[in-house]
C-alpha cells in the first residue's frame, strides 16, 4: 500500500488571548513560513491550498478573498471551507486521494480578539426564526445540552470541573497555550453561572493564533520528510441541523464520525490502538460527552475516569495533554489546527514537558460549537 | 429528463408585506489589529506621507506595505517613502453611494479610481477618489496628486487624503478643466 | 491506478426570484429533492453532501452552512460547506468531485443556495465589507465600483463601446425567455441597455444581473454507480480553480489571468489542447455583461479582445458556432450567486444530454464548460463536462 | 524568525475600527408561516406530518428527516408538552448579565419529533426534566404571529 497521506510540515504561532502586535496577515504568514520551512517547500511548489474560516469571525462579508497572499498562494488553486481546520484537513486528504494533487497546505486562524461584539456574532448563528428572537446568550444552548447530558448519563458537574482543572494544568507546561492555570474543582464550581449548569470556568475563553499544515501523498511525504505523521483515518459528520431535533445526551455526530474514521484506520478498540487523544473541550462537559462518543469511555463513565486520573497527563490514557481549548484558548476554526499541531509534536516526540511516552497513534476530534452539531475525528500515527 | 416545472414561486413586493417576518439588526463591530505594516502605513498618512515596503529579492516596492512578499514568500526588507502623486489606471463615475442609494440629481458624482502611485512598483495601485475635476475631463493615464486634509484633522486613515486631483502643469491634464 | 471517473446523474433547480417566501433551508430542500427525484434516488442512498453558498451576510446567519444543513440533506451525514465567493457555484461541483474521485464515497449530493432578499433593504450593504477593512472601506466603496473600474479598463484596452458590451445583456436576457427558472428574461434592444440608468459609469442598470433567491442541486456518482443509475451520465473531465491576490488594485484588471490559470488546470486534466475548437457550448459567469466577454477571453475560447466582435457576429448565439450562456445566464435567469454557478453546470449537463428543450443548442454537443468568478476580481472556477 | 522587523513598543500597537452594516428581514418560510399563523389565529401548535413514515415534526418542516419526502399536511398537536431540558441563563444575546436568570427550556411533545425552545415560568421545585408544561400565549388580540406570541410555558 502506497497511498497514504502524511503531514510533512506544520507551523503554529501559539495561542494567546490577544495578539495586538500583528495583523491577521502577519499572524498567518508566521505560521505558514514555519510550516513550509519544515516541509522544505516553497509555496509555489505546493499544488493546492485550503483555508478554514467563517465570514463574521473575520469581519469580512467574503472572507475567503483575503486568504492567498500571506500563504504565498497568489494565482494558485486555493479554496475555503466554512468549517474547522480538521475538516479542511479531511478535504485535503480527499484531494490527495483523487490522485490529482501531491501536496496541499491547510490554514486556519483566529483573531477573535478583534471582534468587539463576539457575543452578538455568536447569537447571529442561531436560527433566525425559532431561537434568535428569544434574545438569550447563545451559550444557553450549551446549558440545555449539558443539563440533559449530565442527567441522562450520571456524569456530574464536579466531574466536568475536573476536566477544567486537568486541562488548564496541562496547558501550564505547553508553551503554545495561553490559558494555563492551577485551579481547584472548587474554583470551577464556585465560578459564576453562565447558563446552569454551565459556569464561567467550564467555558474556554477565546484566543488568537494561526496554524498552517502541509500534507503530501505517501511517496512525496517519504522523500521530503524524515518523520511524516500519517493520517490513518479522518471523517466529519453533522447531526440534525435543528437544535430541537437532536439527542442532547450524546454527541451523535462524533459517534458517526468516529465509526468511519476508525474503519479507515482499522481501529477496533481506540483505547488499545491509540495512546492519547485531543478532543474538543470548548465546554468542559463536551470533553466527557466526546470521550463517550469516541468509545474511549463507556456511556456515563467519562466523568468517573477523569476524576480518577485516567485521562490525566500521567494517566493511562491522556486526554488533551496540550491543555485543550480550555487551556489553550478557544480558537474557533483554528481549534482543530491547535489539536493537530500538538498531536504532531507528541507523535514526533517534540512535545517537551508534556511529552507522552511511546505515543505512536492518537485521536484528534473537534466540534464546531453552538449551535452546531458538526464534528470531525481523525486518527494520526507516526509509523 | 427535461426541466420544465420548477419549485418556488416568489413574492411580489405587495405579497411580501402580507407574509410573516421577523427582523434583526446585528451589531457586528470590530477592531482590527493593524500590525507592523499597516500600522506604519497609517501613521505615515497622519504625517502626510505615503510609505511602501520593498522586497529586495524581487525588487517590488509594495503598496499597501506588507511585512512579507507574497510572491517570494519571505520577509520584506525595508521601508521606502513614495510620492503622493500618481497616474489614473482606471476610474468610474458613480451615481450611487455604498448602499446603492442614488446620489441626488444635480449633486456631483463620486469618482473612484485606481491610482498607480509614483515611486512604487509598476502597477502598484491603490483605490481612492478623484476630485476637483469634471468627469468628462478624466482620462486613463492622467497625472494626479493627493489633496491632504489639514494636518490637525488627520487621524491616521486613508481618508487623510481627501482625494486626488489632476496635476495642472502635466501635459496630459486637460486644459479645459474648470476650477 | 487511474483516476476515478465521476459523473453527474441528476439535477434540480428552483425558480430564481427576487424574494422567496421559503427560508434558506427550504430553498435548499426544494432543489435537493428535485435532484434526487430526477435520478430516482433517496436521500439515504447519498453518502456525503457538500454545500456551496456565498457570504453569510446574504442569508443573514453566522455559520450559515450549518443553518442550511437540514434542507440540503446533510442531517447525520458528512457535510461540509465550501466557499470561494462568487465562484462558489462552479466550485461546489468540483468539491463534490473530490468526494467521489477520492474513493471516499460513491454518491455525493452538491447543493447551492442563496437567499439575498434577507438583507434589508438591499444586499449592497453586505458588499461594502468585501473591501479591505483598513485600506479601502473608509472611502465607502460599493461593489458596482469595482466592476465599473474593471469594465472601463477592459473597454479602454480594446477600444470597445458601450454597445459592444450591451449585446451580451440583450442576448442573455433573451435566451432566458426559454428557461423555466428565469427571473428577469426580456426582449431588449442594445439601446435599452445603453440608455438605462447610469449607476457607476460605464456600468448601467441593465448591464447588471439582479439580486435573487434560489437554489440548485446535482447528484454525483462514481463510474460503476453512475452506469446503474442512468444511461446518459455526463462526466466531469476537468476541474480547475485559481485565486489571485487580494491586493486587487495592484494588478491590471483588463484581463482575468486567474480565469486562464483555472481554465488551463481544467483543460490539462481533460486533455483539451485547443479549447476554442474543442469546447462546443459554454456557460461563463455573467453577473455583468462585460464579464462574459472577459471570461470568454480568460477561458481561451477566443483571442484577447475578440469576444465583443464574436458576440456582435452572432458567434455566441444559441445557434452560433460557440453558444455562450444558452441558459440566459445570470443576466437573464437571475443571480442567487452560488446557485447561479450550479445552474450553469446544470445547463451544460442538460445540453450535453440533449435535454435542454427550447434552449437546446444544435449539433449534439459532446463537450461543454461552465465557469464562475468571484471575490475581488480574484477567483476563477472551471469545470469541463463530456458526454 | 518570520520577520526582520517586529513591533517592540506597545504604543506602536494600533488598531482600526470597523463594522459590517447589515440589517435583515427573515420570512418564516412555508412551514413557519403555517406554524405562526396558527399560533396567532388559534393559539395552538401545528406539526407537519409525514404520512409515509408516520412522523410529526414541530416546529413544522417541509421535509421528513427520515425519508426526505415533502410534507404539506399539518396536524394540531395541542399546547401540552414536557421539559426535555432546561437552563437558567444569566446573559443576554449581547453578553450583558441579568440580575435574575431567565429560565429556558426545550419542550418536547408526545409522539412528535423536534420541540420548542422557549422561556419557562415554573417553580424551582418543578424545574425538572419530565415536568409536564403547557404554553401560555399573549391575548389573541395582541398576537402578531411571532415567537413572542408565546409568553412562556408553565406547569400543567
Amino acid at each position: 500500500m502506497n497511498n497514504r497521506v502524511g503531514i510533512i510540515g506544520i507551523g503554529c504561532t501559539g495561542f494567546k488571548p490577544v495578539t495586538p502586535d500583528v495583523s491577521y496577515r502577519e499572524l498567518i504568514f508566521e505560521a505558514a513560513k514555519k510550516a513550509y520551512d519544515e516541509a522544505g517547500l516553497h509555496p509555489k511548489e505546493i499544488d493546492s491550498f485550503i483555508s478554514a474560516t467563517e465570514d463574521f469571525m473575520e469581519g469580512y462579508s467574503i472572507a475567503d478573498e483575503y486568504v492567498p497572499d500571506q500563504l504565498g498562494a497568489v494565482l494558485k488553486s486555493v479554496h475555503t471551507v466554512a468549517a474547522d481546520f480538521l475538516q479542511a484537513l479531511g478535504v485535503g486528504y480527499m484531494m490527495i486521494k483523487t490522485g490529482q494533487f501531491k501536496t496541499i497546505a491547510i490554514e486556519a486562524h483566529s483573531k477573535a480578539s478583534n471582534i468587539e461584539t463576539l457575543d452578538d456574532v455568536k447569537t447571529f448563528g442561531l436560527d433566525p426564526v425559532y431561537i434568535r428572537p428569544l434574545k438569550e446568550s447563545a451559550d444557553f444552548i450549551a446549558g440545555l445540552e449539558m443539563r440533559r447530558f449530565l442527567e441522562r448519563t450520571g456524569n456530574t458537574e464536579e466531574q466536568c470541573a475536573e476536566v477544567v482543572v486537568k486541562n488548564r494544568k496541562n496547558a501550564m507546561n505547553n508553551p503554545y497555550a495561553g490559558h494555563g492555570a492551577d485551579l481547584t474543582v472548587d474554583d470551577v464550581m464556585n465560578s459564576h453561572p453562565i447558563s446552569t449548569p454551565l459556569k464561567h470556568l467550564d467555558k474556554a475563553q477565546s484566543s488568537d493564533g494561526a496554524v498552517v499544515c502541509v500534507i503530501a501523498a505517501e511517496d512525496v511525504a517519504k522523500s521530503l520528510s524524515k518523520n511524516p505523521i500519517w493520517i490513518d483515518g479522518i471523517m466529519w459528520y453533522s447531526d440534525n441541523a435543528n437544535v430541537w431535533s437532536r439527542c442532547m445526551s450524546e454527541a451523535t455526530y462524533i459517534k458517526l464520525a468516529a465509526k468511519k474514521a476508525y474503519e479507515m484506520a482499522k481501529i477496533a478498540n481506540p483505547l488499545k490502538d491509540t495512546q492519547f487523544a485531543e478532543v474538543c473541550d470548548e465546554y468542559s462537559y463536551k470533553e466527557l460527552q466526546h470521550l463517550e462518543a469516541l468509545g474511549i469511555a463507556r456511556r456515563g463513565e467519562a466523568g468517573y475516569l477523569t476524576q480518577n486520573g485516567f485521562t490525566a497527563l500521567k494517566g493511562d490514557y491522556p486526554v488533551n495533554p496540550s491543555g485543550g481549548s480550555l487551556g489553550t484558548g478557544h480558537s474557533f476554526e483554528a481549534s482543530g489546527g491547535m489539536k493537530v499541531f500538538n498531536s504532531v509534536l507528541q507523535l514526533r516526540g517534540q512535545a517537551g514537558k508534556i511529552q507522552i511516552k511511546n505515543a505512536n497513534r492518537c485521536i484528534v476530534q473537534i466540534y464546531r460549537g453552538v449551535p452546531t452539531a458538526t464534528g470531525a475525528v481523525a486518527v494520526l500515527s507516526n509509523e | 429528463m427535461e426541466i420544465k416545472n420548477v419549485p418556488v414561486k416568489g413574492l411580489s413586493s405587495k405579497e411580501i408585506e402580507k407574509v410573516l417576518k421577523t427582523s434583526w439588526d446585528p451589531d457586528l463591530r470590530y477592531r482590527w489589529d493593524n500590525g507592523k505594516a499597516i500600522g506604519r502605513y497609517l501613521a505615515e498618512f497622519k504625517k502626510g506621507k505615503i510609505i511602501a515596503r520593498v522586497c529586495d529579492k524581487c525588487g517590488r516596492i509594495m503598496l499597501p506595505p506588507r511585512m512579507f512578499c507574497e510572491l517570494c514568500f519571505r520577509p520584506t526588507d525595508r521601508w521606502q517613502y513614495v510620492k503622493d502623486t500618481g497616474v489614473v489606471n482606471t476610474f468610474a463615475v458613480s451615481r450611487v453611494y455604498w448602499n446603492a442609494q442614488r446620489i441626488p440629481p444635480g449633486e456631483k458624482p463620486i469618482i473612484p479610481a485606481v491610482i498607480e502611485i509614483d515611486g512604487a512598483g509598476k502597477g502598484m495601485g491603490i483605490l481612492h477618489l478623484l476630485g476637483n475635476v469634471e468627469p468628462e475631463d478624466i482620462k486613463i493615464g492622467m497625472k494626479v496628486r493627493a489633496v491632504w486634509k489639514p494636518e490637525n484633522e488627520r487621524e491616521g486613515s486613508i481618508t487623510d487624503i481627501l482625494y486626488f486631483e489632476p496635476i495642472k502643469d502635466s501635459k496630459k491634464a486637460n486644459p479645459k478643466r474648470k476650477k | 491506478m487511474g483516476l476515478r471517473k465521476v459523473a453527474i446523474v441528476g439535477a434540480g433547480i428552483t425558480k430564481f426570484v427576487r424574494r422567496a417566501q421559503e427560508t434558506g433551508p427550504e430553498l435548499a430542500y426544494q432543489a435537493a429533492k428535485m435532484a434526487l427525484d430526477s435520478c430516482e434516488l433517496k436521500l439515504k442512498d447519498i453518502d456525503m453532501v457538500t454545500l456551496g453558498t456565498a457570504p453569510d451576510a446574504f442569508d443573514g446567519v453566522h455559520m450559515k452552512g450549518e443553518y442550511l444543513l437540514g434542507g440540503a440533506g446533510g442531517n447525520k451525514k458528512p457535510y461540509i460547506r465550501n466557499y470561494v465567493g462568487g465562484g462558489t457555484g462552479v466550485f461546489a461541483p468540483i468539491h463534490g468531485w473530490m468526494h467521489v474521485a477520492s474513493g471516499l464515497c460513491d454518491l455525493c449530493m452538491v447543493v447551492c443556495e442563496e437567499k439575498m432578499s434577507s438583507t434589508h433593504p438591499h444586499p449592497q450593504g453586505a458588499f461594502l465589507t468585501i473591501f479591505d477593512h483598513t485600506t479601502e472601506q473608509p472611502i465607502k466603496p460599493t461593489l458596482i465600483w469595482i466592476f465599473a473600474l474593471e469594465m472601463r479598463r477592459y473597454m479602454e484596452r480594446y477600444g470597445l463601446k458601450p454597445e459592444d458590451v450591451a449585446r451580451v445583456a440583450v442576448k442573455n436576457k433573451k435566451n432566458a425567455l426559454d428557461h423555466p427558472s428565469a427571473q428577469i428574461p426580456a426582449e431588449l434592444t442594445v439601446e435599452d441597455v445603453v440608455n438605462s440608468e447610469v449607476l457607476a459609469d460605464p456600468v448601467h442598470r441593465l448591464d447588471i444581473s439582479p439580486a435573487s433567491d434560489g437554489a440548485a442541486a446535482i447528484i454525483l456518482a462514481s463510474e460503476h454507480v453512475a452506469k446503474r443509475i442512468t444511461d446518459k451520465p455526463v462526466w466531469i473531465e476537468g476541474v480547475g480553480w485559481n485565486l489571485d491576490t487580494a491586493y486587487w488594485a495592484t494588478k491590471d484588471l483588463y484581463y482575468p489571468r486567474y480565469v486562464e490559470k483555472a481554465a488551463r488546470m481544467a483543460y490539462d486534466m481533460a486533455g483539451i489542447k485547443e479549447p476554442h475548437k474543442e469546447i462546443q457550448v459554454a456557460e461563463p459567469y455573467d453577473p455583468f455583461d462585460y464579464k462574459e466577454l472577459h471570461h470568454m477571453e480568460g477561458l481561451l475560447l477566443c483571442e484577447r479582445g475578440e469576444a465583443a466582435r464574436l458576440t456582435a457576429e452572432g458567434y455566441t448565439a444559441r445557434d452560433g458556432n460557440l453558444p455562450i450562456c444558452p441558459s440566459g445566464g445570470a443576466l437573464g435567469v437571475g443571480n442567487p450567486i452560488a446557485a447561479t454557478g450550479l445552474m450553469k453546470v446544470i445547463e451544460i449537463f442538460l445540453q450535453l444530454r440533449g435535454e435542454a428543450g427550447k434552449r437546446q443548442v444544435p449539433g449534439k454537443p459532446r463537450v461543454g464548460l461552465a465557469q464562475a468568478w468571484g471575490d475581488l476580481m480574484q477567483v476563477g472556477t472551471v469545470i469541463v463536462l463530456k458526454r | 524568525m518570520a520577520y526582520n522587523e517586529k513591533i517592540e513598543k506597545n504604543f506602536e500597537c494600533t488598531n482600526f475600527p470597523g463594522a459590517i452594516p447589515v440589517n435583515y428581514v427573515y420570512t418564516f418560510g412555508i412551514a413557519g408561516e403555517k406554524f405562526f399563523r396558527t399560533i396567532k389565529d388559534k393559539g395552538t401548535f401545528v406539526a407537519s406530518k409525514c404520512p409515509h413514515c408516520n412522523k410529526l415534526y414541530v416546529p413544522p418542516q417541509i421535509y421528513c428527516d427520515e425519508c426526505f419526502g415533502t410534507l404539506d399536511q399539518y396536524v394540531d398537536i395541542g399546547i401540552e408538552g414536557e421539559i426535555y431540558s432546561f437552563t437558567e441563563c444569566y446573559y443576554d444575546f449581547k453578553g450583558n448579565r441579568y440580575d435574575e436568570p431567565h429560565i429556558m427550556g426545550l419542550i418536547k411533545f408526545d409522539g412528535v419529533e423536534g420541540g420548542i425552545i422557549h422561556r419557562l415560568n415554573v417553580k424551582k421545585e418543578d424545574l425538572k426534566i419530565g415536568t409536564k408544561v403547557v404554553a401560555v400565549f399573549k391575548p389573541a388580540k395582541s398576537r402578531t404571529g411571532s415567537l413572542d406570541d408565546i409568553l412562556y410555558f408553565k406547569k400543567k
